[in-house]
């Protein structure tokens, strides 16, 4: 063990990795010592995911060598990876859905033990002690397929944690996580790192990267751009060395007092989710929402765009009431709602970027049945451009860009609609600095066009720097309102969580 | 001469079962008799439109005659019209109703073969008590025919006797005809005759009756073959079947088939020199021989098909 | 749009296919030259497939949402009945000229009111009631079926104008009617597909169905259209197996139905949904033509047919998923819901 | 913590086999009975071991529907084999011979499905009629009849045989201890041990199951030569039962078989499946394909009355599925 400092746990070499034409890695190396906290830093589609997947035996390198605790790996596969101790929290968690919460929390740790029965008593034993040890509090018998984002992620980690694992590897970890979860969670890393497990963390939130790391590895277009010691780091230069520039947050300004009242909810209420919540929204606002983990944000927001059907409660937009629980109402009425997993909610993985974006806009495009693909693809084109989404290829499959162009496309949608006002749940979930300031940009110059935007988020910043004023959920019932200019994060964090 | 040897080929509802591998046979011994390229072909599969695409392949092979057991007459109307357009000899059995077709073979009346099996149900019946009757599909016109002829034969010679339940439908399955036999004897707990017409039915009926320990105390009457039904006429859980010789019927087709294409005529009473075909009976197109077999337990040994 | 090289063309599975459908045609032809090749035979052959050829693009368009319609044969043979009673009882046998015609006509609407209306039939119960599309359609292709030998009583309706036999059995200067109509439907079902939101939604839907609700699309509407529009296919069909069979009967066709399926798979429609293509359900139909009446020629088994056609469908598959790299198009994509 | 659960496949087709039994002993009181009981088991034993079979395949995440051909095929080449080669060896050789040829059939699908990585609908469906294909054009196609006596006596063993009041029999077939058999061995694979748990889990996510080292392949493997093993198994048993082994028998009941399964709970995308529910759906299909003479439904509408109840059997479930997740937030 002494040996640690001399022969690092984990040694990357020249690692190259191209996917049809898109070099997603080239010539990194890396070493992580036991015990250590290394950080992957880069922008959207800047490789960390593609890194972490080889690290993983998920993904075979085109070259370079890798080497665990100074032994060479010849080509490695999942099942290596997992003996050799690297343990892997994904960035989609990459869990079972119809296994329990305790199944999916034990699972690594059972194949690793190479057990051929199963019981369920020991898997739960360990799932529950898993679970206290990050302080949930969740049901080890529900199936995670019921589960919120948040709670899968909560069980990814607890699944990572199950296990005897020497490295452990997280891919944005704290994305669908309010801060009282992240706090949980970096404690838990630093246990970690003094029981001698290193780790290696991905984030696109400096604050928590800078907090908990010792390393610093900032990778851009799949190289490596630059290698330190954390404390050399402070988040301007970090944002400096992943985007090329310097990215500045400004405040929104202010509504114009003479806007119209856009959005009207009253007394909308959702037995278990949500109750009497009234609220208005004018046009040119940004109305941020937040709270905790199951405080009925996302049932609300999905209400909103009739996705949930409410028990009751009354919404207009502008002079017309919209039938509630039907979201192509919602549509109509010029609602858009970009969803909090894209993947499986706001993408067709399979199709191609253009038609991913188009497909919002079919109707506009269309005269007596027959499309017009010129136009439908100069406006998706357009939007994509504006956007700045980094695609070689708009007709390539959606699935092959990075999760923050990912997120752009989802966004690119509903702009090209047009709307009168835009549902955010989670607008910069996994989404860089540079790409996130550009979102913010964005949603600033919606309002100025005179749109309403509400954003659902638990990144406080971000909610500070967008929102005009925010609504804090408690126990599915608002509890505060707050002007954004008013306010500060640790001011914010304190309501949240008294 | 070479030219003298025709291609006759005969298209029969499905190939490989018992019943057709019999004809087949009949089939060969012509080709070996005359020296005409005589075989047999049917589809895999047990649809119409599958016998319609194989005969328009054979047309456009062009075969000089063709030899056809309808899956569906209706069905084989227009094929067979181009056949006979193209110059191509067609002779059909048991489709009495197809009209385009030289002759259609039928080794016998239908209705009355339906009778005669009735008439052996009744007598082991003592002429009184309960019988179903089982059809291989509802969409078979001869099966119908076999049971209408029966029930109407019953009606006028036993009205003692009584038909319980509706044509049971058997999908020529003899898995089926089990299961429905099941059904029908606890439906009906007095049954005490069945009769069957897809060649499996009396063996999947024979099944059920012998579980049951009921050979003694029921009749069983069907259309089969020895082969299918053997070990059940000698438990005794069916007492008897009926059925024509396919060999026969095919060899008398391909004979028929060559007599159209050498433009000779049938007449009423002819001999076409095959047993149940010496004395055939001409009714417009159709050609009816008497050639039923009665087979039970103790002649069963005579028909090894 | 993109400029089509050459490698980019040899890429796709349809283009595969037409190089095995090449390959098909010319074995069959050195096989059995005079035979295979003559003029009787390929029109024969234009005669015969458009049958089951109609009933696979309905199965394309069901499968490419994710779903499939097992009662397309039920329909096909319900709605010939519901054509053929009409024909039988207003029109018959003696029936000429513009009598004949109109009454036609009017059958044939009717066998396309009768297929729209088993497409709802089956469009609500999926998209409205939410059963899973293989089981919704067995159940409801039982029924039809049920209530065609109900109509009947199991026989075959006959004695029909003689212009019906034209659907199936006429020739328009010298090409097949029944070739036609079914080009016709191709290509409309590919500008369907191709050119219209509707079909760029089927796609779609098909890709994500979650997504699509997400996106605020009519996933109802769509799916109620999809499987309307199948039904109507189905009705075709059975129009044209009415007209070439010149009866009509409820259980014809009944070995068309996993024809269609086998089809539209070898053409390259992906069963999960999201992908699909009319040219390569039309290029699978010609190879399974040219296979199935080649061997008939040869005189081959019909069950080594059976054989060499399960045996072409896997190696088709290997070809295209070891050719070329294609991310694994699993039912659900990816991640962890 | 949760009580009677009606949205649950299982409950509901439990309460609609309940209400058709009442039904039919309302219409005929003498539908409760031994014979009925036994008559029903007997004929839900092929295509309940044919359920488990599906059932493991579609919780893996695939669906097979080449089974019946390789029980077809199995079924066939023992009977022919033993025929030709061993006519006297006991029944236990023929069950045996059956499994080995219907896990090496098995295995022809796992090759081209875990070594390939071909979908599954996609190959089994080819090896469907392949399997068929072969059979019957180059083993053979005429029935036996004449079984080998092993399989002959086996068709004739019982578990259970009593006398009805008029005298005559009624008996459950040793064949039935089979069913049973295949149903403990399959739940304690699924249930009991890691390879099924990995099953399950490659059902609930094949990719994930890859990422955290489930060796999805060789749990393919295992899947698909453990169902071709119990295809054979149905077979040989079919053959035996109906003491014929017919080359065109089975093919044609992969549908229902699994609108069976389906029927029963489990998910066609993979994942989820109950041998509870899977037994519950053969039983109700048996149940309905079997009692319609009792309710006096005329032969012509048989077939209707088959397909409305697949539509109420799975629409119950689905509707109820889709109120819950309505009215989920
Ligand atoms: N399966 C794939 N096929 C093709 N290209 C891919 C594939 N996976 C990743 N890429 C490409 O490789 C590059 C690196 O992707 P990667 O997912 O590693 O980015 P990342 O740094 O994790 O980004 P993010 O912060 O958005 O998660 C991107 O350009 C992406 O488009
Ligand atoms: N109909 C219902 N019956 C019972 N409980 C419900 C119902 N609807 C929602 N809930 C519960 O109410 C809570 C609020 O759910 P919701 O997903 O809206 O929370 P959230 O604050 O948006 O969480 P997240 O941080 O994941 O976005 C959850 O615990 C959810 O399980
Ligand atoms: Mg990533
Ligand atoms: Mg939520």
């Amino acid at each position: 063990m002494s040996s640690s400092h001399a022969m690092p746990l984990i040694s990357i070499d020249g690692v190259t990795k191209t996917y049809a034409g898109i070099t997603a890695l080239d010539d990194v190396g890396l070493t992580i010592g036991a015990g250590e906290a290394v950080c992957l830093a880069g922008e959207n589609g800047s490789g960390k995911s593609t890194l972490i997947k080889i690290l993983a035996g998920v993904e075979r390198p085109d070259r370079g060598r890798i080497g665990f605790a100074g032994v060479e790996q010849g080509p490695l596969n999942p099942r290596l990876s997992a003996a050799a101790g690297v343990m892997v929290i994904f960035q989609d968690f990459s869990l079972f859905p119809n296994l329990s919460v305790a199944e999916n929390i034990a699972f690594s740790a059972s194949l690793a033990s190479h057990r051929r029965l199963f019981r369920r008593s020991p898997v739960r034993k360990l799932a529950l002690a898993t679970l206290n040890r990050v302080g949930v509090d969740l049901d080890p018998d529900a199936p995670v397929e019921t589960l919120s984002v948040a709670h899968k992620q909560l069980v990814a980690i607890c699944r990572a944690l199950a296990c005897d694992a020497r490295l452990i590897i997280m891919d944005e970890p704290t994305t669908a996580l309010t801060e009282r979860e992240v706090r949980v969670l970096l404690d838990i890393i630093r246990r970690l790192k003094a029981d001698g497990v290193a780790v290696l963390f991905v984030s696109h939130k400096l604050a928590e990267v800078l907090e908990v790391c010792e390393k610093v590895v900032v990778l851009r277009n799949g190289r490596k751009v630059i290698e330190g010691p954390a404390a050399e780091f402070d988040a301007a230069s970090l944002t400096r060395h992943m985007t090329g520039r310097d990215v500045a947050e400004t405040p929104p300004d202010p509504v114009p007092a003479d806007a119209p009242v856009l959005l009207q909810v009253r007394n909308l209420t959702k037995a278990g989710a949500f109750e009497d919540v009234t609220f208005g929204l004018r046009a040119g606002e940004v109305l941020g929402i937040s709270g905790l983990l199951g405080s009925g944000r996302t049932s609300l927001a999905k209400a909103l765009f009739g996705l949930v059907l409410p028990d009751g409660g009354i919404m207009t937009v502008g002079d017309h009431s919209v039938p509630l629980g039907d979201p192509l109402a919602a549509a109509r009425a010029g609602i858009g709602y970009v969803p909090e997993d894209r993947l499986t909610e706001g993408l067709f993985l399979m199709q191609s970027i253009l038609r991913n974006v188009g497909v919002g806009r079919l109707d506009a495009h269309s005269s007596a049945g027959m499309l017009d693909f010129a136009a439908l693809g100069r406006d998706a084109t357009d939007w994509l451009r504006r956007l700045s989404v980094k695609a070689p290829d708009s007709a390539a499959p959606v699935r092959s860009l990075s999760g923050g162009n990912q997120q752009r496309v989802v966004l690119a949608r509903w702009l090209a609609r047009n709307p009168r006002l835009l549902v955010l749940n989670g607008p910069s979930v996994g989404v860089d600095v540079g790409s996130k300031a550009d979102i913010h940009g964005i949603i600033r110059d919606l309002s100025r066009r005179g749109l309403g935007v509400i954003v659902i988020s638990d990144d406080l910043p971000e909610l500070l720097a967008t929102c005009h004023r925010i609504l804090v959920m408690k126990a599915g019932r608002i509890t505060g309102e707050v002007a954004g200019r008013e306010t500060t994060e640790a001011d914010l964090a304190h309501r949240l969580a008294s | 001469a070479a030219q003298d040897k025709k291609d006759i080929a005969t298209v029969v509802k499905i190939a490989g079962i018992q019943w057709f591998n019999r004809m087949e046979e009949g089939v060969k011994k012509f080709a070996a008799d005359t020296g005409n390229n005589a075989y047999l072909v049917g589809p895999a599969q047990a649809d119409p439109q599958q016998q319609v695409a194989l005969l328009e392949d054979l047309i456009a092979k062009g075969v000089n005659a063709l030899a056809v057991v309808p899956m569906s007459p209706e069905a084989l109307e227009p094929v067979l019209g181009r056949a006979q357009a193209a110059g191509i000899a067609v002779v059909t059995h048991e489709a009495a109703s197809q009209q385009n077709t030289s002759y259609d073979l039928e080794a016998f009346k239908n209705e009355d073969f339906g009778a005669n099996l009735m008439e052996q149900l009744a007598t082991c019946m003592g002429g009184e008590g309960e019988y179903a009757v089982f059809v291989g599909s509802l969409t078979s016109q001869t099966h119908n025919q076999w049971v209408d002829g029966a029930i109407a034969y019953q009606k006028e010679k036993y009205p003692k006797m009584t038909l319980v339940g509706d044509k049971n439908e058997t999908f020529d399955d003899q898995q089926k005809a089990y299961d429905k036999a099941q059904e029908v004897l606890r439906a009906f707990p007095n049954i005490k005759g069945m009769q069957g017409s897809a060649s499996t039915d009396v063996a999947g009926i024979g099944l059920a009756i012998e579980e049951r320990g009921l050979a003694d105390k029921t009749c069983v009457f069907g259309t089969s073959l020895p082969s299918i039904a053997g070990q059940y006429l000698e438990s005794g859980a069916v007492d008897g079947i009926g059925f024509w010789d396919p060999a026969v019927a095919g060899y008398v087709m391909n004979k028929l088939a060559v007599m159209v294409m050498n433009g000779e005529t049938v007449t009423d009473g002819m001999d076409l020199g095959q047993p149940g075909y010496e004395k055939i009976k001409l009714d417009g197109k159709v050609i009816y021989g008497q050639a039923w077999v009665n087979v039970n337990k103790a002649n069963m040994a005579e028909y090894p098909f | 749009m993109r400029n089509l090289n050459l490698a980019a063309l040899v890429a796709s599975p349809e283009a595969r296919l037409a190089v095995i459908a090449v390959v098909v045609f010319a074995v069959m032809s050195a096989l059995s030259p005079d035979r295979f090749l003559s003029v009787q035979n390929l029109t024969s052959m234009a005669f015969q497939f458009p049958e089951f050829a109609i009933l696979s693009l309905a199965m394309l368009l069901t499968m490419l949402t994710g779903g499939i319609d097992l009662s397309v044969v039920g329909i096909a043979n319900l709605s010939a009945i519901v054509a053929a009673l009409l024909l039988t009882a207003f029109a018959g046998p003696e029936a000429t000229g513009g009598a004949a015609v109109l009454w036609l006509a009017v059958a044939l609407l009717a066998a396309l009111a009768v297929g729209a209306v088993a497409g709802l039939f089956n469009g609500v119960a999926i998209a409205v009631f939410g059963l899973p599309p293989i089981l919704a359609t067995l159940g409801s292709g039982l029924i039809f079926t049920g209530i065609a030998v109900a109509l009947t009583g199991g026989s075959a309706l006959m004695g029909f104008p003689g212009v019906v036999a034209f659907l199936g059995n006429g020739t328009v200067l010298g090409v097949p009617a029944p070739l036609i109509l079914f080009a016709l439907l191709a290509a409309g079902m590919a500008w369907l597909l191709g050119r219209t939101a509707f079909g760029l939604r089927v796609q779609m839907y098909g890709a994500n169905p979650l997504a699509a609700r997400f996106a605020a699309m009519d996933v109802t509407g769509l799916l109620i259209r999809v499987y309307l529009l199948s039904g109507m296919l189905g009705a075709l069909a059975g129009m044209v197996v009415m007209s070439r069979a010149n009866s009509a009967k409820a259980d014809y066709g009944s070995s068309y139905l996993l024809l269609a399926v086998l089809i539209a798979v070898l053409g390259g429609v992906n069963p999960y949904g999201g992908y699909g293509r009319v040219i390569g359900v039309v290029l699978a139909v010609l190879t399974m033509q040219f296979l199935s009446s080649g061997l008939n020629m040869l005189g081959v088994s019909n069950f080594a047919r059976e054989l060499i056609w399960g045996g072409l469908l896997i190696f088709v598959m290997i070809v295209n998923t070891r050719l070329v790299y294609r991310p694994r198009a699993a039912a659900k994509p990816g991640p962890s819901a | 913590m949760r009580h009677v659960d009606f949205s649950r496949n299982e409950t509901l087709v439990a309460l609609v086999i309940l209400a058709f039994c009442a039904a039919a002993t309302l219409a005929d009181p003498a539908f409760l009975s031994m014979p009925t009981l036994t008559d029903l088991l007997r004929g839900g034993i092929v295509l309940g071991i044919f359920a488990v079979a599906a059932l493991l395949v579609l919780i893996s995440g695939g669906i097979d529907v080449s089974f019946t051909a390789i029980a077809a095929v199995s079924m066939y080449s023992t009977a022919m084999a033993l025929n030709t080669f061993a006519p006297g060896v006991p029944w236990g050789v023929a069950f045996a011979l059956g499994m080995t040829i219907g896990a090496g059939l098995g295995c022809i699908n796992a090759v081209f499905i875990a070594g390939f990585g071909l979908p599954t609908l996609i190959v089994t469906l080819g090896t469907l009629s392949m399997f068929r294909g072969f059979m019957l054009a180059f083993i053979g196609q005429k029935q036996i009849t004449t079984l080998p006596s092993g399989m002959r006596e086996f068709g004739r063993m019982m578990m259970i045989r009593g006398t009805n009041p008029d005298g005559s029999f009624y008996s459950l077939p040793l064949a039935f201890a089979f069913l049973v058999g295949a149903v403990v061995l399959t739940w304690v694979i699924l249930h009991r041990t890691m390879l099924g748990r990995q099953v399950f889990a490659m059902g609930g996510s094949l990719e994930s199951a890859r990422r955290v080292g489930v060796n999805v392949k060789g749990a393919q493997f295992f899947v698909y030569i453990y169902v071709g093993a119990l295809a054979g198994l149905a077979g040989v048993i079919h053959a035996s039962m109906t003491r014929v082994a017919n080359p065109f028998d089975l093919v044609g009941l992969e549908l229902s078989v699994i609108a069976a399964v389906v029927l029963g709970g489990a998910r066609l995308a993979g994942g989820y499946g109950t041998l509870t529910g899977t037994l519950l759906g053969v039983a109700l299909i048996v149940l309905v394909r079997n009692s319609l003479i009792v309710f006096g439904i005329p032969s012509t509408w048989q077939s209707v009355a088959v397909g409305v109840l697949i539509l109420i059997g799975t629409g119950l479930p689905a509707w109820q599925a889709k109120r819950a997740a309505a009215r989920a937030a």
